[in-house]
């Protein structure tokens, strides 16, 4: 064990840095600084610069256009982009199904859809949860019927980030309703351009509109779109989400949130009280990045792709953090906080406040999280 | 008197009234409705509550009011709360309402109370200034006297209701430094006056404010200017009980429809409601909102006090309240997940009304300091 | 509804506070500020100091030495004997055996034991918990096998609180193996002299030696004092438990600490963090005692006798209550906090806060009254 | 040297030899066998330590020590917090060690050093005072020059190990205000000098203390008198890091005993870790201890570092894990009800242990506020 900063990593993280602070446009920095989003063509532009530094897709197999970095550095990589902050790209496609196809898919879905995941060509969503399946995935009812070349697919998905925006949508659908719960589930990759579909959003308490409602009418998805076997999609579906909850510590958005509320403090920060508060969630995030380093370190040992289960740490650990750090900005905006500007954006403290709440709730809820731990770390 | 916890008959009768009238569970059509309006918030409706002699509540039966107890006021309240009500309430009967009664001369009383009570005048309380963080006494707004005539100048911001009120009660100081606790005075201006200019937008929780900027307005000052200090304090307690009754209100509601909830959304083959965990999180809940509901009591019962006792009680409520309300905005749409976070449930707009609990009347930490300075309620321990 | 202060109570108030002030000896109340214990004969002769003004037993009928005093006075009064501080009476026999003895007990019991109670000539303890019994009291093993005109009692207590004080318990034993857990148990009356009774103190990490193991070997208990009926002990238990249940807010002690805190902590008041948390918790102490009016106020509506499950939430913040208290104490303290008195009477901050774990444990933990709120209450 | 966070050969070595020798699960029966002597730790056992070498593990490989890196020592002081060790640990390795070994001069380390390692010589370190109240540069105790000699005046409080140690390291201003940060040295006293009275007692957790009054006892300056303020923040930084790992032992401790009770103790016919309630607790005690293990790692690599940005890590690093101690002591008795607290149990000792940690080394505030006058972690945010 030896833990003193290690000089190489350093630089890494400079080269990074330097990196972002010279290719990302001010007003880019500007916008997510307020608790905005980046625009799809400001997304877009930024992804095709790390794609042509080599970095839109670090985590990815070299042959698919990863680096080849090792777990640190990902870390790096990723904790430079949202402390910056610069526009993280679209997970649905990186971080979820771009691992899914390169571990699962066939040939000819690597060769059509990776290329165009890692340049933001299209736009994926995620449809996973439904109205009655939340965080008991497994009791999905959208069913797909298999007939000649294609599933014919009908039924309802909900809480579609961004589906607004998408392309495409990978989605789990129910393939063999004779089967018990999560069997006979199959992962279908379905053209939201199809007849049938209907996109509706859902406006949300914090004045945006970041989901969505998905209709299936009869919608035609050619058989070659299925991702692996028929029937066993609930295997690839736990893949994704061991995948996506090691990326939920979001370390970097904590501390950029909390560089934020330091900013916006001005003079409470002469109230010892809130001083402490803030200081105190400093120091809580720096243990969350320490317990993140030493997952990711400990994965260097271990095989690839075994999903640790320390990871729900992180995902607990990750959203609170972050819901702790609005609430501080709640507090020192003020009176001010009251207004509501519309702005589908989050850039307001009480939006902020009220937008994070989803931290907690998605990805797999907290209490999901803490049964995990309780079941299979503790053995209760 | 004898202490009694029980609500009188004509009490039980007014909830009733209330309660019909307000048809807390149509609170998100009736949002969502006025979203699209500047101001939103509707005169038909404020015109019933006048019809019903709501607006008569507060007012001394002198003054054509009904004279309510605090304890009726308060059980007014946490209807309002109930409903997510987005009519000028809290502006014209509680903050504006107060002013005039507390500092109004006979004759001010006389003009104003009866278009009030009809439902013809509503009122704004322009009392927080840029920066001034709820502080009670911070008032940088400038009122001086030339020709017998107080000329207001200075800027007043999230004043509730500011932008479509008829007439603005305005605290500047007339004399001493920004943030003496004397010199403070109150005026009536006129929502057309000279110099005046009003910028409307609408809160999170979809009631209508505005930031206000006076430049040498012509106001009228409410009673006698000396008197600003205390009937401040006076206004702004009775504000916080408003403040308190109106959180219970809206935090009764969002355990309910949590609990309804937990009793009928299925996951994992049965309802929500049977995993113990959620069970001991809405058991705290529950405790939370009856420790909060205990508290709008002991506001009602100190608003029959006077003095520095009952601005320590009602910060000690306040604080209870703010803790609750913290727990329940959060906890109620955990448990809900994503349905509790939209526009089209009602849980979401009851949240967005407790969470701007502390933005609108106090920071938790700004409250205790104003219960410490007091010394905390070390008298009663 | 009419809250404002009520002259008559507030005069019933200087009364009671009054008669402490001129009959209560100093020195006892020093020690209960120090956060000790009145000692047997201090307990004794302020049991009798009471008797003597016929205020020992006030919530008892008034046949038996009851006051006849509402809900409302007799919650004042037990609230300024915790916070002058006095002794409160031994509630073992004074709310917990007395209740059951007037209302379950027969005619002979009666007029045996409740005098002896209310003088404490006979100091009672609690028979309840076993080793294998805690939360889960159903489960209790003790058995008592009838045998003529007496019970053959044996096996094992735990948990009994100044048993070494003691001369009597009452108990609860399996007098039926053979029926289903709550049916078959019994409620006796056990004189501590008899043969085959060992006790033997518990020490606990707060120094003190408060609880005890009492076993039995083979002791004869007279049929004469069994309580009510034979195997319906159990009716008689959750009776006695809904009745202390109620007492357990104790709110005059949660002042006591936090007026205790206010004066140790001196300096520490111009501390605006350690000053906010002195006065939130005196607000949370107001919000309690209010919650108790308001519960008692309903109690004169409703027939005496009757639990109320709001009762859970006295418990429950009560402890919670003065378990804060205790650790705003033990800061205050600062590092003389680290000394090891070896007083068993929890005389310094440590001790206190260690002791003080207990009252989210006894009487019904605090998960036991939440599982109550929850099903009770919110009907989940 | 790239980071890495597994263990060497020869630390796994190192974990295994202590946690035989210190055998935690007898941890009960030593510490109820301590009780009834004043001092209660064992020189046997002490040196039997010596023994193994780990009297060793500080001191540099120049003054016969083993030249244990901040990881080695953190892995240390982690088996020395499961074992509840009652041994002079504290005041002779990590504060009296730590003073010796950055402010001795190189004849008082040659001196003493190798008298430490081989057990012979046990030290105290006395500073806190009374009112002090672990703010750093806060020292009353006087010390003057007369006639080449350094006579110091003043008393001492809660000095671990106090009364047993053969000889105290004191710090006492030479210059200053009571608060400066410049003016302080460290003197050495033998326990039997001249004008200094010790009264010893027993701490919560079973340590021996001492109160410490002096009456112009001659010191020997430890090093430079100069070098005190310096010395001093690096001996109470490397005790912040002590202080860490040993809570982080206990709280890994009292975990595994927590959860291993939820696994055997049954209630209401199945164990009392099927109820989902005790199991999402569990999960947040077991986040808890990983959050603090996590800033022990943390505090060991800062230990690589010098001055400000050092001691604010330390102090951020104490800050995390006194919360997590806090929630452990609580939830771990909680969780296994009145067994928790009896003597008899390891628990209990586990959990007084945790609970001495801020009357210890701060409280929370203290501690936040020393990491709060550093920038705190602003740099890395």
């Amino acid at each position: 064990m030896h833990l003193a900063p290690d000089p190489e990593l350093a630089a890494f993280r400079q080269e990074v840095r330097a990196f972002i602070a010279a290719n990302l446009p001010a007003a880019v920095r500007r916008t997510l600084e307020r608790g905005g989003r980046a625009d799809r063509a400001e997304l877009t532009a930024w992804t095709r610069t790390l794609h042509a530094r080599g970095w839109a897709v670090p985590h990815w197999p070299q042959r698919w256009g990863g680096t080849g970095w090792d777990p640190l550095r990902l870390m790096i990589f990723r904790d430079e982009i949202q402390r910056f902050p610069a526009p993280e790209t679209l997970s649905f496609g990186t971080s979820m199904l771009g691992p899914v196809l390169y571990t699962f898919g066939s040939e000819a879905q690597q060769q059509r859809f990776l290329p165009r995941i890692a340049t933001l060509e299209d736009w994926w969503c995620q449809g996973f949860s439904e109205p009655g399946a939340g965080s008991d995935l497994a009791s999905l009812t959208t069913r797909a019927v298999r007939e000649g070349e294609a599933y014919i697919l009908d039924g309802q998905k909900a809480w579609t980030s961004y589906a607004q925006y998408a392309d495409w949508m990978f989605l789990l659908a129910r393939t063999d309703k004779t089967a018990t719960k999560q069997r006979g589930i199959s992962f279908l990759l379905v053209d939201l351009r199809s007849p049938g579909i209907t996109i509706q959003p859902t406006r949300t308490i914090d004045g945006g509109a970041e989901v969505n409602e998905v209709f299936f009418d009869s919608v035609r998805v050619p058989a070659a779109n299925l991702v692996g076997e028929e029937h066993r999609g609930w295997d690839y579906a736990k893949f994704l989400l061991a995948h996506e909850r090691s990326g939920h510590a979001r370390v970097g958005l904590a501390k950029l949130r909390l560089r934020l509320v330091r900013e916006a403090a001005g003079d409470l920060l002469a109230d010892p009280g809130f001083h402490r508060r803030l200081v105190a969630l400093e120091a809580e995030v720096k243990a969350l990045e320490m317990t993140q380093l030493r997952v990711v370190s400990e994965e260097r040992r271990v095989a690839t792709g075994a999903s640790d289960p320390v990871a729900s740490i992180l995902k607990i650990r990750g959203s609170e953090l972050q819901q702790a750090a609005a609430a501080l900005w709640l507090e020192a905006a003020g009176p001010d906080a009251q207004r509501w500007t519309e702005n589908d954006d989050g850039s307001d403290a009480a939006s902020a406040w009220l937008n994070l709440r989803k931290l907690s709730i998605y990805g797999g809820s907290n209490e999901i999280q803490r049964t995990i731990i309780a079941k299979t770390v503790l053995g209760l | 008197m004898t202490m009694d916890f029980a609500p009188s008959e004509e009490q039980r009768l007014l909830v009733d009234t209330l309660r019909r009238a307000l048809k807390a569970d149509e609170a998100v059509a009736r949002i969502l409705a006025s979203l699209d309006q500047t101001s939103g918030w509707s005169r038909l409706r404020w015109q019933a509550l006048a019809d019903l002699g709501v607006l008569a509540l507060p007012f001394e039966e002198a003054d054509g009011g009904l004279a309510a107890s605090p304890e009726t006021m308060m059980l007014a309240m946490i209807e309002f709360g109930r409903a997510v009500v987005i009519e000028p309430v809290w502006s014209t009967l509680i903050l504006g309402g107060s002013a005039v009664r507390h500092a109004g001369s006979a004759a001010q009383r006389e003009r104003l109370i009866a278009r009030i009570i009809d439902g013809s005048l509503t009122l704004a309380f322009a009392h927080g200034e840029p920066g001034s963080r709820w502080q009670r006494t911070l008032v940088r707004t400038r009122a001086r006297c030339t020709d017998g005539q107080w000329h207001l100048t200075g800027q007043k911001h999230t004043v509730l209701f500011g932008a479509s009120a008829d007439e603005i009660v305005v605290s500047a100081r007339c004399f001493g430094s920004d943030d003496a606790a004397e010199g403070i005075g109150l005026f009536l201006v006129p929502a057309a006056a000279a110099g005046l200019s009003r910028k409307g937008y609408r809160t999170q929780d979809a009631l209508e404010a505005a930031d206000l900027v006076l430049d040498e307005v012509v106001g009228e000052p409410l009673g006698d200017t000396s008197l600003g200090a205390a009937a401040l304090e006076r206004i702004l307690d009775d504000a916080t009980a408003g403040a308190i009754a109106e959180a219970v209100g809206a935090m009764e509601e969002a355990l309910q429809l949590t609990i309804g909830y937990l009793k009928t959304r299925q996951q994992f083959g049965r309802p929500i409601g049977d995993f113990q965990a959620l069970q001991h999180r809405a058991a705290n809940l529950y405790i939370a909102v009856e420790q909060a509901r205990s508290m709008a009591f002991y506001a009602a019962a100190a608003q029959h006090e006077a003095g520095p006792a009952r601005s320590a009680a009602l910060a000690a409520a306040l604080a209870v309240t703010i803790t609750s309300a913290r727990l329940v905005a959060e906890e109620a749409i955990q448990l809900h997940g994503g349905i509790g976070m939209t526009m089209e449930y009602r849980l979401g707009h009851l949240v967005k009304r407790l969470a701007m609990l502390e933005p609108r009347f106090g920071s938790r930490e700004v409250v205790l300091d104003q219960l410490a300075r007091h010394g905390g309620l070390a008298g009663e321990m």
